[in-house]
């Protein structure tokens, strides 16, 4: 047993690490640092950087511009990448429209989308989610209507992340309505977002923040080329993503960056005249969240020592996804908790120019990382994912 | 033992409860928070009308001269409807002038309160204070006939609509000695005193406040002593039971939003209510609501009636260890059962979260009054 | 609002109080403080003292001795004796058989069986639960097949508490296996330990004490005249007995003992050379413990005040179960942590005389008290039934 | 990174394993702890003829040099299968002995380790101790040409079965000084050592050891040195390395079989396990399992590699954490999803959870551990 890198791991890594320290712009880290929002020019401004270094895109083919990496290399990058506090990837067109048309596209569908995605001149979102089919996603009701060689689509898609800067959108669409199991009357349409009779409507999360929208359809046509694999067959495109997971779900590059941050944060705040770092209340949870930390770390390797000796992903990737948003959330929490009754301005009024904007991120950033434990399948379906698969309830 | 309300309380209830209803209700909350004063002035009179800002006034200057006790039942309603309007801080500075000023001090302000014309602030806290009450450096020195204070105070609440604030300040010895504390009213409008405002995690206003070089007569003093940690002592004990009551109201709310959402949400084909890992959790919130109830009681009761100071510090800190807990758990429990739709700013969820949130950590988080039990 | 007892109530208080400090027999409180093993004669003794006192039964009609005190009175009672560390009461006779016969039993059951109830002369035990039959009681398969004037009885019951020195138990049993429902099959009937065909099989629980019994029941012969209410009927009887609650389940008095115990426990034992009690670790868990309790007797006394305004006790008791057991656990586990390696020892090898009899009772303590969470309705079938009767889910 | 077993390793679990399908089973245990000994000779020559009371040894003393990395399935095997015999003891004596011991010492008594004929047991806690390893009040003075001992020492987990103890003295100093502590190897037949023998909360055998007035020759000094504390330190944090994966063990014997009754018990008509409140729990048993075996797994690779006496401090006090809260977690869920099954002395499942409420506290409970952890 060796819980450490080799020596090659360990190169790979200081060689990314110190491409990082070189290539990473201090503006955008910075802003990564201070919890502050994201532009897309910043995403976009990123994503070209590491395109133009051949990073962009590990997991893909060769031919189209993948590394050819092993999985602990994967993860080796991922972590490094949030660790060093580069800006996230977008990952609606990278890491989930790219494998479904590695998987199910067409060649022409390939020559057309790739390139974009690859170069990030077109940003992808996700049409998934609908107010009435969450969890439930088969429940969907957004219909697609042939017409020829068009589809003609209705409907409304909900909690859809970056839909007011995406380029395209690709979706899961009702083309049999009458199909005995729900699931098979389900198509993947790929629809062009400045298509006429698209809304986007804003929904603002309790942080203030604009992240997602709602998307409505209204007679929206959509070519029959766009549509990926066979029409009905978009439960089998949706299955295919789901188990195509990453192994960075855990994101303990970002988390161990961020309890650095608490930790360094809790040594300058002061209480009782000490450093609250000091205290053992605090340092207690502090401790627990970072022997938390600690165990996922190890927890990951391990699982990722699975899957190199081609296992395929099962039911482990549903624990990372919880015990990593948990320690997130925990992490938020505690940082507003370190800056006690400093943390409660949220926004300055009219004409407050002696406003501590990092200090008032901390609240809303608690407020925002709520969501991490709903997203992406809930932690009560990944629970559910584990009694079942791996437990066999 | 009688937990049932007297005939006033009753009253009380019931019109608070009907204004609530009627007035405030989330879409009226969501236009006053976003209007250029962060409070309606209408719905101050309007709880003027109602006598509530009389209740805590002694009764001969024309209040009702009720304690905490006969309070719990707005505080329930401000946590249900999540009313930013400047209540606790008006209370609390009334108590402030209510216990410890001269004869004039309080003809001057304590009529004012109770029929709503004036409504005042505490300045307490300070950079780095955390919540350690008597860490006060905001100096005031006698000059001439009157004083002159400097300092910084930070996260005034209610600040930037107070027209008086209760402002502490350090008389005599270091910067976190328990003696040398005084209270001044301060007016805002005085020259030397600048604010400058923000939203706060839960939407009320507040104010960094700015004391340079500011000059107030002689009666401004507040008690006419340098020993007022024990009185503000007193008065956040007060508004922490109070505040304690608010949270069961916002609690009552976030309650019964999910237990709603989880009977009409379908999933699968069935109410997700239908599932039992979500009924077990719901029951869990349930129990919250009722021990934090229990405990805000006891704190009401206590901060009433209670004359020994360690006893009533001890209450009040074992209360707000439970409320806070339960804050905790019923916020971030409501907002994971609500799914997606818990994270939008459009629910009122959302909002109640964030109050409890803050009320988690207003007066002194878990930790805080962790330590203070312990000591007692 | 007033928290605090009327001056009624609080000299009732002082009475009950006084009266414990003159009757409960000194070698008896120490054992129960000493955690030790109370003998049926130790309970006997206890027992007639309160007899004698006309204490013994205060929820009972008055004509049968009963104290006709109103349900704050009973609380009061009940606390008091759990503080001042008196033996508990049986409860299969006084508050289970007992309050069937008052409502189901006929002139003749009730002259007979009330009396040796009353005065101590005999112990009941409860034939519910089963093998096969446990939360999901009304599965229960223990046969009665009428012949002329008697039932055969044959069958097994579990988990029967008391049935080694019990010299009556009232049974659920099967009288109709055909019936549709299987709840309407099946009948309370009274059987004498000492029938033939009875055996008792001890079940020694995980801290190596003998509480609990399997009983065997081989061609039990039961007269007619020992079934309570119809035969058919047992199901009403159960659940008229299921409501009859008692509203000392959280037993406050009890834990307000064990927590002052813990606290002068704590402050003997030193850590870090200071008393353990000041030590922030443990001192915040001990608070939590504290403050717990501290919230539950006030949720107690403000159910009381809704039963008294007449109210029938409803779901709230389940809570009462639930924070009750949970807060009893936890005093066990801190007592146990407070002592440290000292807890470890558990029974000595013969010929040990300097062995620490209390230290190795906190251990055996912790073990026992993981059954509070279990029996009488787990502590999971109470939040189903809050889920389903207050919650409407 | 690598964490596949070597080929040596994997036999050792092999080997491990089969011994404990075939000749440990629970019925063959309980026969065990109801001896008079309260361990087995012949499960002790088994183990021996397996290799695995060598594999610690070095090998100039006729072991195989392993280290804790490979005594990993081993302390699995024995935490699944709650075997009482004296491994752990036994491995912590020959480690002292071979960490500083003379070569005469280590002749003498590492072989007849490795062949399984001598038994060894560390002499160390005292009354009101808690888990201070410094805290050792038994003295030893210098008389003639050897050492007197006086002193008290609890619960010497497999003292009664030991031939030899190694017995930690305070040479100089106060009674809880860093310095002036000293090792001495003795037999426990030697004149004034007396032992009242106990059964433990896990059901090991323990005794308290009272020396008096015993005297020892100088070569019953181990290690010459009077500043043993940092030998005790280091030999105790490789064996809480090691009882962490015997809670591995424990845990997933734990595990499996609340999911198989889980599975097979009815209730209403159904597995229970189709509630999906108990699904839920069940899960986080598994992730407990997990996180634990991650920790355990940590605090093995770091006692055999880390050289840096304070960072191995702090992984295997973080580990201790990590796997005290999952056996404390673990053990009382499993219980409680057992129901009363889970409370009688005839299932597996209650020894299972009175070994792992054992480990949470054996070398220090979680409140230790986080203390030392937040002060490296």
């Amino acid at each position: 047993m060796d819980l450490n890198y080799s020596v090659e791991e360990r190169a790979f890594r200081d060689e990314v690490s110190e491409w990082l320290r070189d290539h990473l712009p201090a503006d955008l880290r910075q802003k990564v640092l201070e919890y502050r929002h994201l532009t897309r020019d910043d995403l976009q401004r990123w994503h070209s950087i590491l395109a133009q270094k051949g990073w962009v895109a590990p997991s893909w083919p060769q031919q189209w511009g993948g590394t050819d990496w092993n999985v602990v290399q994967r993860y080796i990058f991922d972590e490094a990448c949030g660790y060093a506090g580069a800006p996230p990837l977008v990952p609606f067109g990278l890491l989930m429209c790219a494998p479904v048309l590695f998987k199910f596209g067409t060649q022409a569908q390939k020559e057309r989308f790739l390139r974009p995605i690859y170069c990030g001149d077109a940003f992808w979102c996700q049409g998934y989610s609908e107010p009435g089919a969450g969890s439930d996603l088969a429940s969907l009701r957004t219909t697609a209507v042939r017409h020829g060689d068009r589809y003609v689509v209705n409907g409304q898609k909900i909690w859809t992340t970056a839909a007011h800067f995406a380029d395209w959108i690709f979706c899961l669409v009702r083309t049999s309505p009458a199909a005995e199991r729900k699931q098979d009357g389900i198509s993947f349409l790929l629809i062009d977002m400045r298509t006429p009779g698209i809304t986007v409507r804003p929904l603002i999360l309790m942080d203030g923040e604009h992240e997602v929208n709602e998307v409505f359809f209204d007679d929206v046509e959509v070519p029959v080329e766009n549509r990926v694999h066979d029409e009905g067959k978009g439960w089998t495109v949706a299955k295919y993503l789901l188990g195509h997971e990453r192994m960075n779900t855990a994101r303990i590059g970002t988390s161990q960056r961020e309890l650095e941050h608490l930790k360094e944060f809790a040594s300058m705040q002061r209480k009782n005249a000490k450093p609250l770092i000091d205290d053992p209340r605090f340092r207690d949870k502090l401790s627990h969240v970072e022997i938390e930390l600690m165990a996922l770390s190890i927890t990951n390797l391990r699982f990722l020592d699975q899957l190199r000796g081609g296992r395929a992903p099962g039911a482990e990737v549903s624990m990372l996804k919880i015990k990593g948003t948990e320690i997130q959330q925990a992490l938020t929490e505690l940082m507003m908790e370190a800056a006690g009754p400093a943390a409660q301005p949220f926004a300055p009024v009219a004409g407050n120019d002696r406003f501590d904007r990092f200090m008032a991120s901390l609240a809303p950033r608690y407020c925002n990382y709520r969501k991490t434990t709903i997203y992406a399948g809930s932690n009560e379906i990944q629970r559910n994912i584990i009694a079942k698969h791996a437990l066999g309830l | 033992m009688n937990f049932d309300p007297s005939e006033e309380q009753r009253l009380f209830a019931a019109s608070i409860e009907r204004f609530v209803a009627r007035d405030y209700t989330f879409e009226t909350r969501r236009r006053v928070v976003a209007s250029h004063d962060g409070y309606s002035r209408d719905v101050w009179a309007a709880l003027a009308d109602l006598g509530l800002l009389a209740v805590a006034i002694p009764t001969e200057y024309g209040g009702l001269g009720g304690g905490a006790g006969d309070l719990t039942s707005v505080m329930e309603a401000i946590g249900e409807a999540l009313i930013v309007e400047p209540f606790l801080a008006t209370v609390m500075g009334s108590r402030f002038v209510a216990r410890t000023g001269t004869l004039e001090q309080k003809n001057s302000l304590l009529p004012a309160v109770a029929s709503g014309k004036l409504t005042l602030a505490f300045a307490h806290s300070e950079q780095g204070a955390r919540y350690d009450l008597a860490h006060v450096t905001t100096r005031a020195r006698k000059t001439g006939a009157g004083f002159t204070i400097d300092g910084d105070k930070r996260v005034v609440l209610h600040g930037p609509c107070a027209r008086t604030l209760v402002v502490s300040v350090r008389l005599a010895g270091d910067d976190t000695d328990q003696e040398g504390i005084g209270l001044f009213l301060v007016s805002t409008d005085v020259p030397g005193v600048s604010l400058a405002a923000s939203r706060t995690l839960d939407e009320l206003r507040a104010a960094d406040i700015f004391f340079a070089d500011v000059h107030v007569p002689a009666n401004a003093l507040l008690g006419e002593t340098t020993c007022a940690l024990s009185t503000i002592e007193d008065v956040v004990d007060y508004a922490t039971a109070l505040v304690c009551f608010e949270a069961v109201g916002a609690i009552r709310f976030a309650n019964s939003a999910t237990l709603d959402y989880l009977k009409t949400r379908k999933q699968f084909g069935v109410p997700i209510g239908s599932f039992q890992a979500l009924q077990h959790r719901m029951v869990d919130m349930v129990i919250e609501y009722e021990q934090a109830k229990s405990m805000a009681s006891l704190a009401c009761a206590t901060v009433d009636a209670e004359t020994d100071p360690v006893r009533r510090k001890r209450i009040v800190s074992a209360a707000k260890i439970r409320v806070a807990d339960a804050c905790r758990r019923v916020s971030q429990e409501s907002i994971q059962l609500h799914g997606g739709m818990g994270m939008s700013d459009e629910l009122k969820i959302s909002h109640t979260f964030r109050r409890l949130t803050m009320i988690a950590q207003q007066f002194g988080d878990a930790d805080h009054h962790l330590e203070r039990f312990a000591s007692l």
